[in-house]
């Protein structure tokens, strides 16, 4: 099992939603968070003076854990949908996939792939 | 020659007329403050209008113009303060929305806004005709009375009956809305609207009709300017016997000890009792009733002194006693005893001098701080003090009256005793019967929600509603 | 002796003049609401002040203090009204703001913010010219006229030149901003800049001449007597014309279905209908346009009643109907149910009975939620709700005169069909010309933001800040 | 006969009488704005009322009504302008709180809400008496004078002296409240209240005499309507003293570059905006100090009108001069600019015809942006602009009389230099005396808060909450 | 040493916190979040249009930092407190545990097992 | 690949984002969050009653993946600058290290080390 955490910018949150439903993933979890990347919160800007100030930009977190085969399908699925235009722009953001020991549905209790 | 004598005496009368008028009125609505004002005054829009009327071919109404001009004065100054008691929806709204937790707010902001639409339109239809039967020319005991449905043209008022009827149902609003930040985060929707159609169309009318409709407490000399009791009392009382009747939040008492529920939003609360302050101004000053005579006139002004001087007094007291008891100056303390200050003058604003009203603002003040940590210690929830706010400084407010050296007291109109039962009169009215409505709606199951509801909070659970949708959401959208 | 007769028929003289002013006015402009008053009248300002001069020596001016007390109370009460009407202008920011994403917050509050001050230069520069023309004195076709630039003093006029121009000019700042709402959330800066200027400058002016600058409207015996049409109704289908042209938000519609896109917080829009109800006591009451005579002051009082009332109806109708439709009280319905009643009471607010305005408000409920499910179906983007609120309540509240009993219809002044020629003529125009201009934008590009600023929300594509700086964010600093 | 003839006469010298003082009257107040009306006049109400007594048994006090029309006009109008500025308190501390951290935002609602109380009290026992020696009856120098503690009925007035203090206290507090603005962030809490009770008790009230209380600037012809310089630039000027000897926050200069540091809520600062626009409507036109001539009403509704053009262009100007250098239209400039406008406005608001203040409102809206870059460059840090919305630009409205053409330079009432001096002294003066006092409270460890408790927020460090609760928590409890 | 992510219900944060503490797990942070999983939205919605779209339902997410041997004795623990009601309900959530490399007290520098 | 979750005192924020830059740090992730600790939430406290209430203070999550070779710098940079006074104080946080598979570029779509 995997964690899958990709940070993406606000506005391609529905679109990826709707990618992951695509490839069956239906559970995750957002978060909003501020992002400070290679793009230096240019787009922040309506003043010069805040050129270095306002670089945190706003950006939602995704955690998706998934079963071993379903991380190649959910990269991609995010890749597609997460980039903004053709070729993508600085500040499409990242996908880090973490090692996953276990996972427990509360609900249930069940425990292990089945609870993802 | 004879002609112009004839005009003279035409004249002589006629300013006789309207000087003894002004001076009933001048008495008799300064006085009674909030009470209708004697038959005897010929200011009645009917009659002006003929007045007008005539004018055109008629010197002899040359005085006509007088009479006019306190008809204006009288409605355009009634009028005003009502608008600014409106306003104070607004004022109760942030201040209950700001204090209570977020998951609730569209919950207190419903309630807030549908409870003065059920007032208005009840207070049309019935309210006023329990609270002035008087003045739809009824016949009424000094226990009870009704006028009649609507709201009818009373000859002999010195203003308009809308606008009289208007400042009010806005009063009748300001009572009911007191209730809601008491049961906040608890209570069902539904519970309310009954509860809060239910106050405003009986029990705030009828206790209403004993002071103000001169009914027998008018009649013992009770004085309550602008409602501490009448008002705030009421409001209170019906707030405390909504919070024991419901029991305290889940969480908020843990094997006996008190647990802080903070609010969500401190500007939306300051905010609040910002816009609450300014509204009081037509509030106190409004209730003189009158703006056509020197003595109204001067009345009115010293309201507005006292208005300012007792919540500025009531602020800072209760600011500096936090300060001592807690360590650090908080923030809704000093808010909640500017407004306790302002519940307090209510009752005693045109009687109390200047100094006396920084008194009645002091005493206020503490009384907040006492009143919390006295709740707390009863474990009974009220979520945003509005009984230490409206219900102990309300009492205060008339019992000031009873306490302080004051006009009405020196020319024994009223006396300790009198106040003492006065108030406790009207807020064990409340209390007691908001006692059993409670109960009744408890009974059929009305009243509270589910632990899961409550928990989950009442904006999803009652609303199906955020307050503030997730960011993520609205961002996204 | 002989002297003294004298002075006793200089007297009669004077005294009839001012009654007979005082008629026409109570007549002239409690008829014709914002209708300048007759020339009849002699309470011009300049007039005035040279009596107030000779007042010195000349016992025979003693009437001058009544003139001068109209013309006292005129203009008090014109100013206090566009005072409260002034501060609408916060309650549409806060309504606007909350009911949209925090995306677009600070670009709404910057359009609210910024089309009162253009609307303020406009139509203090071109706009009351085009208004009331006749008042500069210029012969004006009933269709079209153009007193001049900036404003000038009109003779005859009960009130000031210019506490008459601000009443109007937020007036017209009130139509401009109504249409940020519909457009909201995709709308270029400059574009909306450019529409407000010409909303303000000629379209508002024009039709409004129509009617209140006594134009062909007037002639016909159309009425509206503070503006359901001629402010809300003109507001409202701009608005419409606006969201049909820019077309709908992102994501709004997905393949045929509606997906609501939530406010980010409905404590600021509540707040903002509570500022509007609080304003509309200038709008409404304030149309009466005079209040010396106690025909005005009963017109005006009443006025107070029945807006009131309407309000209240409505945001229960609305609640309730919601309640029912959707499984829970949704408080956005119930809060644009209030403001519903009160765009439709604006029009009848004088001549329908207390009753009917309860009526009038309830109806208003009604085609609040009947409006805001015809938008969904027509897959029209309407953010707010202004079309709804302000286009549809607007002309409900100008056909109620002609549908529901009132003196209008009673003594022939007005039919349901002259209203309903009335309310299209001016909605008509308003859309027709709102049509053209917002395609206009569209052609050259000024109109629609791509589809990348739209998501990433207007508030950085156009204004490079954020509405809430992230919290970390302003925490570290 | 006899009697009739001698009615006549006791008639003509009463209305003479009347006449006469409104004649003063007019001169007097409009001229001299917040000066106290000259001794002649006999509106006073103890007078007054003993006349309404009589009015019962004397046909003779016939003309009694226009006087006691007067009387209540007068009150009535400085109620609510009163009333109106009060309420912009809420203003300032909305837009302080906007424009400042969230974790800064409770301890400015505390200080806002605080320095009103303190300011009330103090202005009541001390301030008025230093501000109006002379209503007192005292003979005082024209640079200081203390009339006694409380305030005190001064005869000769032409209302009440409860209102004219209400009226003045409330302007006390704004200049007192514009300084919390520009130490946000950094200041002690202790610090705070101290300057504000010395601010309000000593410093104004006695620069405030040397004008409006008829001391040396007065007698020099020094004009300034209702205070850009005597309350504006004393709160902007104190303001500056206090940012220079505070100095900046922590990070707000980093080795010589200016980081700016966002507000937390353009929203709250926006709503703050239009409420201060709306109490503004009191501050100008309210302080005519009468609405009794036709004088005194022209002068008060062209106020209205100067106070609704100057903000509307200095909004307009700051914004596209900001959308020139900054590349985007900035909100929080275009909000600044407007309150510039109305700022610069204040003074001259009865002197400049209508396209003046436009003028006026324009430059203003450039001295904002200006004044903004200057103290970045100077490195000084005033977090929400106070000194170029308050200092600099009420230092423009009173030299814009001595530039722009005015009746008051034509008939040579003051003159540039005039202007000048008066403006420097009394900014100079606020300056000098705040200076010393924040450095004695800095020398003693009264003025700025740790490092450590700044970076963390004074809301937890000062008062211990904060003003938004955690949401997970208060969705917990 | 584990990174313990649990993802409850806002309302059962207080029982949680108290279950954890018993078995005397006294370090946690708590991060507002809102999640997407089988529970479509239901709760949320006041009418019927808004069922695909108000689904991000608001949740908390635990982040428990915990040394193995503790492993166990707080998920139960977190089982425990979080399921609502008898049986659980869909929404109450999941916990996910990750392997952990090391860990620093920022205070004392110390790492490793003692630092959690 | 690591990723480094630090939780640091808010007001530590600016300084640690300085500190990362210097040692070549230049992407990060910052997320809003509350901490319980050690320390109990005295410095919140306006009055008793609220001890055992208020005791979520608020932190900020940094969240920054680095290639194994940046650990330590990363790491020590954070603990310099997140630290508060000379010896730090309770509150002052912790740094986490977890194991990171892989990570992806959404706008290049590189994977592995250059992405990060
Ligand atoms: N190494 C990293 N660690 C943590 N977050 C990162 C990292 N790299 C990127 N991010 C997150 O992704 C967002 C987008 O980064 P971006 O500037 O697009 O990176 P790149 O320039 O590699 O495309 C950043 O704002 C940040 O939130
Ligand atoms: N695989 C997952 N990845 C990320 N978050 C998840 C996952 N599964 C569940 N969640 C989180 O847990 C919350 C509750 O999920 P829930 O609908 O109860 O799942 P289940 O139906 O399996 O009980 C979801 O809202 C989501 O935030
Ligand atoms: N084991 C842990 N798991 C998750 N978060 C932790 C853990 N330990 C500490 N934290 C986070 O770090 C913050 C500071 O903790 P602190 O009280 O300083 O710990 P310590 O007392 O070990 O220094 C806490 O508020 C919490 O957010």
């Amino acid at each position: 099992m995997k964690l899958i955490i990709a940070i993406i910018q606000p506005n391609r949150l529905e679109a990826v939603k709707q990618a992951l439903t695509e490839v069956e993933v239906f559970r995750l979890t957002v978060v909003d968070c501020q992002g400070f990347g290679r793009q230096k919160g240019q787009v922040a800007l309506g003043r010069k003076e805040r050129d270095d100030r306002i670089n945190l930009l706003r950006k939602v977190q995704l955690q998706i854990a998934v079963n071993d085969d379903f991380v190649e399908p959910t990269v991609s699925a995010v890749l597609a949908a997460a980039k903004t235009g053709e070729k993508g722009q600085i500040g499409d953001g990242k996908v880090f996939i973490l090692p996953m020991d276990d996972c427990v549905r509360i609900r249930t209790g069940e425990r292990g792939p089945e609870a993802i | 020659m004879n002609h112009s004598q004839n005009t003279q005496r035409g004249l002589r009368y006629l300013i006789l007329l309207v000087g003894l008028m002004g001076w009933c009125l001048s008495l008799g609505s300064v006085a009674s403050a909030q009470e209708p004002a004697p038959d005897a005054t010929a200011v009645a829009p009917s009659e002006d209008t003929s007045a007008t009327a005539e004018l055109v071919d008629e010197p002899a109404t040359e005085a006509a113009a007088p009479v006019d001009v306190s008809f204006a004065f009288n409605n355009a100054f009634l009028f005003i303060a009502a608008v600014l008691v409106f306003f104070m929806q607004a004022g109760f709204a942030m201040v209950e929305a700001g204090f209570n937790a977020q998951k609730n707010a569209v919950n207190i902001l419903f309630k807030n806004s549908m409870d003065i639409c059920v007032g208005i339109v009840l207070f049309y239809l019935i309210g006023y005709g329990l609270m002035y039967p008087k003045t739809y020319g009824v016949e009424a005991s000094p226990y009870f009375g009704f006028g009649g449905f609507g709201i009818e043209s009373s000859d002999g008022s010195p203003f308009t009956t809308e606008v009289a009827w208007l400042f009010q149902a806005v009063f009748a609003a300001t009572a009911a809305t007191i209730v809601s930040g008491a049961v906040a985060g608890r209570m069902k929707v539904v519970g309310y609207l009954i509860y809060s159609a239910i106050l405003t169309a009986f029990i705030y009318p009828i206790s209403g009709y004993w002071k103000w409709g001169t009914g027998f407490l008018a009649d013992m000399g009770f004085q309550d300017f602008a409602g501490s009791a009448v008002v705030h009392g009421v409001g209170g009382f019906a707030g405390l016997a909504g919070a024991i009747v419901l029991g305290p939040r889940i969480g908020r008492f843990i094997n006996g000890k008190s647990m802080p529920m903070p609010g969500h939003s401190l500007p939306l609360a300051a905010l609040g009792v910002f816009i609450l302050w300014f509204g009081w101004y037509g509030f106190n000053p409004g209730s003189a009733l009158g703006f056509q005579t020197a003595d109204q006139i001067t009345t009115t002004m010293h309201c507005a002194a006292t208005t300012t001087l007792a919540p500025a007094a009531g602020g800072l007291v209760a600011t500096l006693v936090s300060w001592l008891i807690f360590g650090k100056p908080d923030l809704s303390m000093g808010l909640n005893g500017i407004l306790g200050g302002l519940v307090g003058i209510t009752a005693c604003c045109d009687c109390m001098s200047n100094m006396q009203s920084l008194i009645v603002g002091a005493v206020a003040g503490l009384l907040i701080i006492g009143g919390v940590l006295l709740l707390d210690k009863l474990q009974i929830d009220d979520p945003v003090g509005a009984f230490p706010v409206h219900g102990l400084c309300g009492v205060w407010g008339c019992m000031a009256i009873g306490i302080l050296p004051n006009s009405y007291t020196a020319d024994g109109t009223t006396s300790f005793m009198t106040q003492l039962i006065g108030t406790a009169v009207i807020c064990g009215w409340a209390f007691g019967t908001m006692f059993v409505l409670f109960t009744i709606l408890k009974v059929v199951g009305l009243l509270r929600v589910s632990p899961e509801e409550e928990q989950t909070g009442l904006d999803i659970s009652e609303h199906g509603m955020h307050a503030y949708p997730a960011e993520s959401l609205s961002r996204a959208s």
